[in-house]
């Protein structure tokens, strides 16, 4: 295992204390619960927001804990929704008479701790609610799932309810809005390489050296299909067709256009990427308002990228603009 | 058939945790065929805890020992297994809050309350390829022994392991429907639930913990 | 080798298309001679500052670019330094009668290209002069070397300097500033595994699974030993130890600490060496006024860290603290 | 011995890229074991444009030829060996800039020019393991022949691959000291040096290109 790490069950932790010590005004950290939050949070006039999944998507979320970002993150082991505890409790440590907000992504895991959660502090009397993501168009919505499932298009959600919530918006006009940002983005992936869970020590999955997973999932979940590897724009093509197809999306549309790396593709590769999807947008009529092209939300050190595509309106292309400040400055 | 005591209680999970801890790597090798590889792990890190703590464990009753059992996996445990375990438990607990012993009778009413209570939580059904799917048969197996007083405590074990091992196989061709392992479709057929191997493993070894020769071992 | 690529001839020329399409306010490409500049510059008021190298560092150099860093970059092909001609026409299309500052990583190809150009500009009456940045510890100035390497320390010669400029700073002045920042920057790197240069299209070196690369070059070149994988914090001792004593650093200091990765590892490790830098700092009783933890300069998809300590004072904190903008806001 | 043309300069030069082409991969790898690996990519680079624009070269000297190679090379050549390879072939220019045949004794002072042209600009030496090593030992061997109107052009051209050639070995376990290879230090003892085996390979591809028999192949 080709990692920087002492002893693999302390990676969350030690991560974690790193970024309070890279962060000692902006961040607290309480180790019991994991939690890193805003050292100038909760306020009585905003509605708190948090998040917690599994670790391992870093900069999400933990590094997306900041003013106009989230308020609070309390990520379980890597790739493992974090216990009910940990989530009661940043619901807790957050908690504002304006209301907390929980934005959960569409994990059975994540979803289950939440839930639990959010009853508890909601029979203690907590103003909390929750919403739940799932921009992935990888896997369809069916019997077989408890639905799609929510990757990097959270980053969306997050950065428009944090910059409504600094302007003051309510809890419940925050998960209006998180519902629509979550109806109108749209995400999928793919893997070049699989990746490997410190406490696991060996890969998640295996993949030939001339192989890529299409559709794959953040936590290395095998994905639609397994496909002979592909030159760049190739693979930008499938991505883009099936994303810009989910929506669907129009001629016309302005957009925000997301490449992700998953975290072991260096940023070079990711604007070759970008490059073959500007061109797309183009043809297809679509105008670029702003774009991301980066680490979002990775799966340790897969070699890997996705493709999002976010309809906007004035309405959300101010939200996108609006001043923000954390870890990793990725807005 | 004789009581089941605190004390057989307290040896069943003791043993339960032995073999969480025992077969970490293994269960998250059993998750990584179809699902992300965490199982084992998460299951570990909260009867880590239990053995840790296991002497200041409230032991006024079964209930409220399996409550200190249920709190400690909803505090420690990820994924989907903290929120299933943890409701398994704690509903097994409210049926025997003020109890020292229980009969058999009992121990299949706390059973299917745990049943229902993880049916509840996690929205899955008989046939979704979740450890279910061994609960279900091995309280059923235990079903046919109530009221049958010649009944051998360890024969009823034994029974009982034998049908969560067949559960292994019987599902393996399933497609799983629940937990991460959905998500991959039609690719979770033909590798065995990591769920269903643990309840299967664990209830095999409490056999041999407690003297009584397992029908046949876990895969 | 599992990369986003097409034909590998146009990973540099595709990259720097993608750079400018997401970039399409702030910068400019020339793909005649890979130069990528502000679309605002040159200015006659404002000393231009223009760096390049080979590609395969990014961000370094060409993510720089941006008010408050460089004015242009001009990458030869991976790993290797621009011809003399790219480097000719970007101190060309920069010139400014205030003057163009060459900032020069110090490897015998760059030197060459970047020598010959500002000999050709001088000749040509273009105000120009060059600096060469030597950062790297790992290898010792010998008559076996053309001396140190420059590495991850540059970006603090260029954020210094690309801020001094802002403020109207004269070419002497700047040399200067540079001159300073260099001597009082120190870098160390490590590897975990080795890189793949597209057009090569097999690794650069061999490594074992249980080895690392101690003092790795930033191109793959050998450092000064291969030993057994360590721990995350015996390798942060290894490297904080060889740039502190090299300095040497003194208790009191106030510093910037920078923890680099090399492009293939994840930033929650990164945060792991960011941690136990941290500690070390404190033991030594130096202030860490700010750090820099995230890519910063990479070789290509190689696992792997480099850690960098600048001494500061009051010049330095303020030039480190001026706005920048750039592709990756990476300060 | 009669003069060298133009068509023989020429002929040379077309015999070089081709060697420089073919062996991209091959002059990367050696440049791998010490180096960074691009060596052959950025040779080939600058070749690839010497015979893309083969037809319009401008032709009316030797000099203005090499010139236009020169002139070719540091436009698209990256790495040291832009700097290297153009100095050198400017300084052999200069010397030959309106001749349309050269002598030996021409040859070897072209040679000669280039060498120190390369020596000025990357301050290297004898003995730093570079492709001066080669290329110092080749204007020796020519130097031998100057005057003697004798020599036969073959020979001469097959006793100069043939101290090439052996610069290879003779070199292989010296300490690189300059490019990238120089940082490697000690590591760089017992491979041979990437320019050293390039300027060998062109010469004894020359070689068949001319019909004469090689003494013996680059390694
Ligand atoms: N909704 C559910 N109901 C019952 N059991 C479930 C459910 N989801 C998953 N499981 C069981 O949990 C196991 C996976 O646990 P774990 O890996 O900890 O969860 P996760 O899917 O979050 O990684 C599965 O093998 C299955 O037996
Ligand atoms: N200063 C120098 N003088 C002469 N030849 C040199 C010098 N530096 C490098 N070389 C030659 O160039 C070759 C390496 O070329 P190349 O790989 O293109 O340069 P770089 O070191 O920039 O990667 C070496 O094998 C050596 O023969
Ligand atoms: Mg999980
Ligand atoms: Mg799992
Ligand atoms: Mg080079
Ligand atoms: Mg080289």
């Amino acid at each position: 295992m080709k990692k920087f790490v002492n002893d693999p069950a302390n990676f969350v932790p030690e991560m974690l204390e790193g970024v309070a010590l890279a962060n000692p005004e902006l961040l607290r950290y309480k180790p019991e619960y994991n939690i890193i939050y805003r050292a100038d949070r909760p306020r009585d006039d905003k509605v708190s927001i948090v998040q917690g999944s599994g670790s391992g998507h870093e900069p999400a979320h933990i590094m997306a804990v900041g003013p106009g970002m989230l308020d609070a993150a309390s990520p379980g082991n890597v790739f493992s929704a974090p216990p009910m505890e940990f989530c009661y409790e940043c619901i807790k440590l957050m908690n504002s008479p304006k209301g907390v907000l929980v934005l959960i992504n569409n994990y059975q895991g994540d979803r289950m701790n939440w839930d639990m959660a959010v009853e508890m502090a909601q029979a203690e009397g907590i103003n909390v609610k929750s919403f739940v993501i799932d921009d992935d168009v990888a896997v369809q919505d069916s019997t077989h799932t408890v639905g799609r499932r929510g990757v990097a298009g959270n980053f969306f959600v997050i950065k428009a309810c944090g910059a409504a919530a600094e302007k003051g918006a309510s809890l419940d006009d925050l998960l209006k809005l998180a519902a629509k940002v979550n109806s109108q983005v749209r995400t999928m992936g793919i893997a070049l390489t699989s990746c490997t869970p410190p406490a696991k020590g060996t890969p998640i999955f295996e993949i030939g050296p001339d192989e890529m997973e299409v559709g794959v999932g953040i936590h290395g979940e095998p994905g639609r299909r397994r496909d002979k590897l592909k030159s760049a724009d190739a693979i930008v093509d499938e991505l883009f067709d099936a994303v810009y197809n989910d929506l669907p999306f129009k001629s016309g549309d302005r957009v925000a256009v997301m490449i992700n790396g998953l975290g072991g593709t260096p940023i070079s590769e990711l604007y070759i990427l970008y490059r073959r999807a500007a061109q797309r947008c183009k043809e297809k009529g679509l105008t670029i308002v702003r774009n991301y092209v980066g680490e979002y939300c990775t799966s340790l050190e897969m070699a890997g990228a996705s493709l999002t595509l976010l309809r906007l309106d004035n309405e959300l292309e101010e939200l996108l603009a609006a001043p923000a400040e954390i870890a990793v400055r990725v807005f | 058939m004789k009581e089941i005591t605190l004390a057989d209680v307290e040896r069943a999970i003791q043993s339960i945790a032995d073999t969480a801890l025992r077969n970490e790597k293994y269960f998250s090798e059993l998750d990584s065929a179809a699902g992300d590889a965490d199982f084992g792990v998460s299951l570990a890190s909260g009867f880590r805890v239990v053995q840790k703590d296991w002497d200041q464990l409230d032991r006024s009753s079964i209930g409220a020992f399996l409550l200190k059992i249920s709190m400690i996996i909803s505090r420690n445990v990820g994924g989907c297994s903290g929120p299933i375990w943890g409701t398994g438990f704690m509903r097994a607990a409210a049926l025997s809050r003020d109890k020292t012993s229980i009969t058999l009778d009992e121990l299949e009413k706390m059973l299917t309350a745990a049943i229902e209570g993880i049916q509840q939580r996690g929205g899955a059904v008989a046939g979704d390829k979740t450890l279910l799917d061994a609960l279900i048969p091995v309280r059923d197996k235990i079903k046919e022994y109530v009221g049958r007083d010649d009944a051998d405590p360890g024969e009823v074990l034994r029974e009982a392991a034998a049908v969560a091992t067949d559960a292994i196989e019987r599902t393996r061709d399933w497609v799983a429907k629940r937990g991460r392992q959905s998500f991959t479709g039609e690719r979770s057929i033909g590798s065995p639930d990591p769920g269903i191997v643990a309840v299967a493993t664990m209830l095999n070894d409490l056999c041999k913990a407690v003297g009584v020769e397992p029908v046949s071992k876990a895969s």
